[in-house]
């Protein structure tokens, strides 16, 4: 009897909800996407010091709020109904989250404060082939020199590598896996902005040559910090993308009780009504994965990686099928590029990719429920 | 499935656990999960077990205790379903009377109804029939044809009821009636108390496609009832009615949870040892997945009821979902089984499985059809305009 | 241009389908199928000496007519329909096909003119655990004695193999497997007779010991027979499928046209309307994947193994998915005895489980398009 | 995709074949595959291409020799199509004066129409824009409101229309106007040519959704066009327009089959590219057996068409098909490129597979949504009863 939020969190949304009507609207995404930083600076400001998102989940000792993960997933479900253009996934649920979960203390006090007060963008530069998101992916090579340890490799699909002051980056070392911090003005580091399907959220590849890099925790440890790490981004991203998704399902509905054809709105029509009434029960359930994975978050408990993929396989389909049908609601006018069912539709499409698509998901599932032998799944 | 259960109300699951252990023995033991919403199967066990209910005070938990009851808190009600359910405590006979007659009467019955008919459905002694479906008035309620007049001091009513529950077994009938002919659809009609055994009521089963008899259909031939044993005002039977169907079951919810949780988790093993079966995993995961949902689903209802809070979108979309996702699970099942799945044994006796997925085609017919669900969702919740009245017919 | 019915075709289709109407009226459904024997020897006799359906398919010089396996759908598509009780595809898609196969000409003119003329029925006995219809399922065992061949064993789930005069086994021999001919009344053969789900359609476990067999052409050449003739059996049997679908369709049309509600025949209101146009649009797609595997049949084409793997599994799914949708479409009269609407669903799940399930046609399938490796598939 | 080519037909089937050969070679082979029905791409490569089509006399194969046809057989014109959409030659760009608007001409124009458009049509000289859609009449074409109402000799034209494909280009409209504001609906309209290059016409691009301009709104301000430009009878313009949209377009099947196939090679060569697509090998086969489908379902419509028989119910139910199943195949590539499918080349540029994924979400929209084909199926191939027209909105 635990699934009810409080009113506590309960006027968080309504805060956050309030908040992004005035500074998301669907004006400022647009002009925003078509910018190449890909975000308002000032507002990323409002978020951080007016209400404390950035720090929201981080403890107080680090400069944050000290709430939970409960929280921080009503702000990404906000966020996901008004398709904000931020550096806020790759900053709070990569580059923060992968500090809280390291080993190293002195880390933490170091560089969690900035991220927490909105003063540092973060990311993590994990992937290098499409679809990789397993431990075997991470090849870039950490080297330790006289100088310290440099990295040398290739990351590709990096969200906000553009923009990012702290890259957080898996690279393989002589022990295994390690995580490491990289500048994001470190010498040899490139950067190359990549056009996005979804322009509401900005990508990079980042090449590292000689790259100098601080290791976090132990150089062996580093899978273990970061398998968590995209467990909780994929329950955080899950939680954003339920928020698209009831927006698609609202903006749908909306429709279809003001536009006639035949004499009649179009949902008094079966077709259209049941249409949509399909799309709020798939959003429910969407909702209900992203709520079992927050809720698993917040007690730490041993399901987390089930919750993790649950949440994330349910909702990418979702969103993806749901921001489908709202075009289909729309009819004509939902398939062109200024209304902006499309803007939704490519957010869904480019969330269910990242972090590992559903089928991704499904398998590391099936080899956790005994069903067969996963891929590149280990313990 | 998990509920949580909160440190004043430990005392009272205590008791429940206490008395589940005393009393689940001998031939109730060997007789875990026996029955189902529609299944007579057992019946006569399952009286037995009924009475003891009923003399534990296990029933009716939240009615006033004037009745019966405990005036237990809501919440103390779910944790009696839970652990009732996880224990697999026969399926309870007089879920009509209990849940659904019983409640309705406590909202609209007048002080003697109450006292003559409630402690008797706590007692086990009497069962109850639901009289509102018929022939030309299925997902179509407003259309019922049967009629009462008041003849003396009794109505007297003729017509024909259908997909009656338990009907053979029933005592009392709780039937809409259309008691003033002249009033168009919702209006005109009262609910009506109508003893069952009499003889002007015929009660035949009707063989459903497992070839059980768990539903009825009814003959109203000049059947008599006392001209005060209306539940409301005549005339506010659409009301009534309307009411009992939408009578708050979130208790009910638990022992279906449960036995989804029980079903998938019987597919998987099924799916674990057959070779082969690898080309299907992801559709085990989503069964899998749907049934964790339909948990959470369940978890949020109870606990936004026992909050108080109104219930949220979730509450209206969940019937669709559940009744949806649990055909496919059986659908995998039956995939899984492969030619097994074929054969019965003697006299049509069905396996588990096999019932349970012949079953399941009627979970999206009974109970307000997944098409009736599609227009609540859509009329209610997303405020989607309702079909326009029939003009003329089109070209 | 060539997926075109010759007016002769068409004229054999409607005489089947007026045959059966008067032969195999839902009360004789009803009759029939509470038998034990399940069919009427009379209505056989007329089949095979007026229609000569039972040898259509067989060469003249065997004492059929000569036609080929269009016109063999054409007449399963018709029995589908109608839910003929008789042991049509035992005698005809199984028993027979094994002979037309078989490199032994001698066996083919002993057998065959007795099962061409309705004579003799006949069976196969192949499957010992459920859902292992490939070569390494065959477990029962044959012997050559000074006597001759030999059998021990058990078949399950053999079609009309309570009634059977001559049933085809699949059996191992020291050479591999070999195709062999047991007399129903056989020394050492127990037949039982299992109740079924499809009560339109009965089966009989076989147990075999030191039953004699006629060994069939060569005593390692019976894979190659039989895998062939379970294609075959797949693509008539998708037909029947595709029968028993399209009389659901109508069923459920039929009864949306005049059942009223709310004023109004359902079928007036787009959720059953749409519901209706999508079982036909599904019955529609298995017409024609099982037309694609008749006609494939009918060239030899190297591509019958896919196209009887495609045939099955979508025919299956169809027939399932739409007698389901017609039990939906007639409300609760649909889901009791008296009403016919489980005949045809429970014929369906039947249909789906016998010469494999879905899943094993799509898993066979995968491996032939290079998807991934077959489970229990040669060549 | 294997027709079969009757032997009286081969030595056309030849002289098709040794025509693409020696012509489909330089920039055209270069381009193999350009464009598509509502892909601007390379307009002036395929115009070029066009010309030399036209020079072949390859245009309009079935119409009479006097407009610039050859007065083909249907068999032959489905031929050409194969080997020209198995050769990849690039897509033509007239579909709407060759394949629409031409042959509904042919029906319903005047000798003094027909002489005058038809072979500037086969010319490739003048392109046509269909003007039926406005704002509020889409799937409710019945319900348009643009306005024609004579003024001396000329009609003159007021009110807006959108979803023309290659409006830009489009040297003649054909426009669905409401010609007589007093009958009702579908009464009152008529079906006028009008000339697109004049100051009363005014034709905007909309860009969709992948960024494009295929298709374009049109706004007319007093627009004029003479008054016996006019097909059919004025106020017959409900019944041209609905047999401009059934024209049999048979041949157009064959183009969308062949790429539907390609692009389910190229998904299947993608999934065997990718470590870890095990898990999705059944949808996988599902979509190969969904394009293999389509192939049986277009062979037997075009072998009755070509047979002179009236079309199966398949011809009807094969649009909703084709188009969910291959939302399907492409949500599946989406799948299989993962993170690939998140980035584009620079200036928006998509790759092959985005631009197919984004454009068939358009595909269940236009030429008759989803819903339209189901109550078209429903109606007219099961009979079930139409709407009701609205009487009074329900409470």
């Amino acid at each position: 009897m635990d699934f009810l939020f409080t009113d506590e969190q309960l006027e968080l949304r309504a805060t956050v909800r309030d908040f992004l009507a005035g500074k998301s609207a669907e004006e400022t995404v647009r002009r925003l996407m078509a910018t190449e930083a890909g975000y308002d600076p000032r507002v990323w400001r409002q978020m951080s010091d007016q209400l404390g998102l950035t720090g929201l989940a981080v403890p107080e000792e680090y400069g944050g709020a000290g709430f939970g993960y409960v929280e921080l997933g009503i702000v990404f479900e906000e966020m996901g109904r008004a398709l904000l253009c931020a550096p806020y996934l790759s900053t709070v649920a990569l580059a923060t989250e992968a500090l809280l979960r390291c080993a190293d203390e002195a880390a933490r006090r170091d560089l969690l404060p900035g991220l927490a007060a909105g003063r540092t963008i973060g990311t993590l530069a994990l992937l290098e082939k499409p679809g990789r998101w397993d431990e075997a992916g991470v090849q870039t090579r950490a080297s330790r020199t006289a100088a310290g340890w440099v990295l040398d490799g290739a990351k590709r699909h990096v969200q906000d590598g553009h923009i990012a002051d702290l890259i957080m980056v898996g690279a393989r070392t002589p022990a295994g896996v390690g995580l490491f911090a990289v500048d994001g003005a470190a010498p040899g580091l490139t950067r190359t902005s990549v056009p996005t399907l979804d322009q509401t959220r900005k990508q990079a590849n980042l090449e590292f040559a000689g790259t100098p890099a601080r290791l976090i925790g132990d150089d062996a440890d580093g899978w273990r910090v970061l398998r968590r790490v995209l467990d909780t981004a994929a329950v955080l991203l899950a939680a954003e993308q339920v928020g698209g998704a009831f927006r698609a399902v609202e903006m749908a509905a909306g429709y279809a009780r003001v536009r006639v054809q035949f004499g009649r709105p179009i949902g008094s029509f079966q077709a259209i009504k049941h249409l949509c009434a399909d799309m709020l029960t798939e959003a429910e359930a969407a909702r209900s994965a992203a709520y079992y994975g927050l809720w698993e978050l917040a007690a730490d408990s041993d399901d987390v990686p089930l919750a993790a993929s649950l949440a994330k396989a349910c909702c990418s389909q979702a969103y993806s099928r749901i921001a489908g049908d709202a075009i289909q609601v729309h009819g004509g006018i939902g398939f062109t590029w200024e209304h902006p069912a499309h803007l939704y539709f490519k957010r869904a499409k480019a969330c269910e990719a990242m972090l590992g698509t559903p089928g991704y998901h499904r398998d590391l599932l099936a080899a956790r429920l005994g069903l067969r032998s996963a891929r590149g799944m280990e313990a | 499935m998990d509920i949580e259960i909160r440190p004043e109300d430990q005392p009272f699951a205590d008791e429940v656990q206490r008395w589940l252990d005393e009393h689940l023995v001998g031939e109730f033991a060997e007789h875990r999960g026996v029955g189902g919403p529609d299944d007579p199967a057992a019946w006569e066990l399952r009286l037995r077990w009924e009475k003891k209910l009923s003399a534990g005070r296990w029933l009716g938990l939240t009615w006033p205790p004037e009745y019966g009851g405990r005036g237990a808190t809501l919440s103390q009600a779910i944790i009696f379903e839970y652990l009732y359910a996880r224990a697999q405590a026969p399926y309870r006979l007089g879920v009509q009377g209990q849940d659904l007659f019983g409640p309705t009467l406590l909202m609209f019955g007048t002080p003697g109804q109450k006292a003559r008919f409630l402690p008797k459905i706590l007692a086990a002694e009497e069962f109850w029939g639901q009289g509102f479906s018929e022939p030309d008035a299925g997902s179509d309620l407003a259309s019922v044809r049967t009629r009462a007049r008041l003849d003396g001091d009794d109505w007297m009513i003729d017509g024909q009821k259908i997909w009656m529950t338990f009907g053979t077994s029933a005592d009392w009938l709780y039937v809409l009636c259309r008691t003033d002919p002249r009033a168009a659809r919702h209006r005109g009609l009262s609910l009506l108390i109508v003893p069952a055994r009499q003889p002007g009521v015929e009660i035949r089963p009707v063989t459903n496609m497992l070839g059980d008899g768990g539903f009825c259909e009814v003959f109203f031939t000049a059947a008599r009832t006392r001209a005060d044993l209306v539940v409301g005002a005549p005339g506010d039977g659409w009301k009534v009615a309307m009411a009992a169907l939408g009578v708050e079951r979130g208790t009910l919810l638990i022992p279906q949870q449960l036995g989804f949780e029980r079903e998938a988790e019987h597919v998987l093993e099924l799916a674990r040892g057959r070779a082969g079966a690898t080309g299907l995993s992801h559709r085990l995961v989503d069964a899998w997945i749907a049934v964790r949902l339909m948990r959470v689903t369940t978890l949020r209802t109870i606990g936004e009821l026992v909050a108080g809070r109104e219930p949220g979108a979730q509450a209206a979309t969940s019937k669709l979902y559940a009744s949806v996702q649990h055909q496919r699970l059986l659908e995998l099942a039956t995939e899984l089984l492969a030619d097994d799945m074929t054969v019965t044994g003697g006299g049509y006796a069905l396996k588990a499985l096999q019932r349970a997925f012949l079953l399941s085609r009627a979970e999206t017919i009974y109970g307000g059809s997944s098409q009736i669900q599609r227009n609540i969702i859509g009329e209610r919740v997303l405020g989607l305009p309702r079909e326009p009245r029939p003009g003329s017919t089109g070209g």
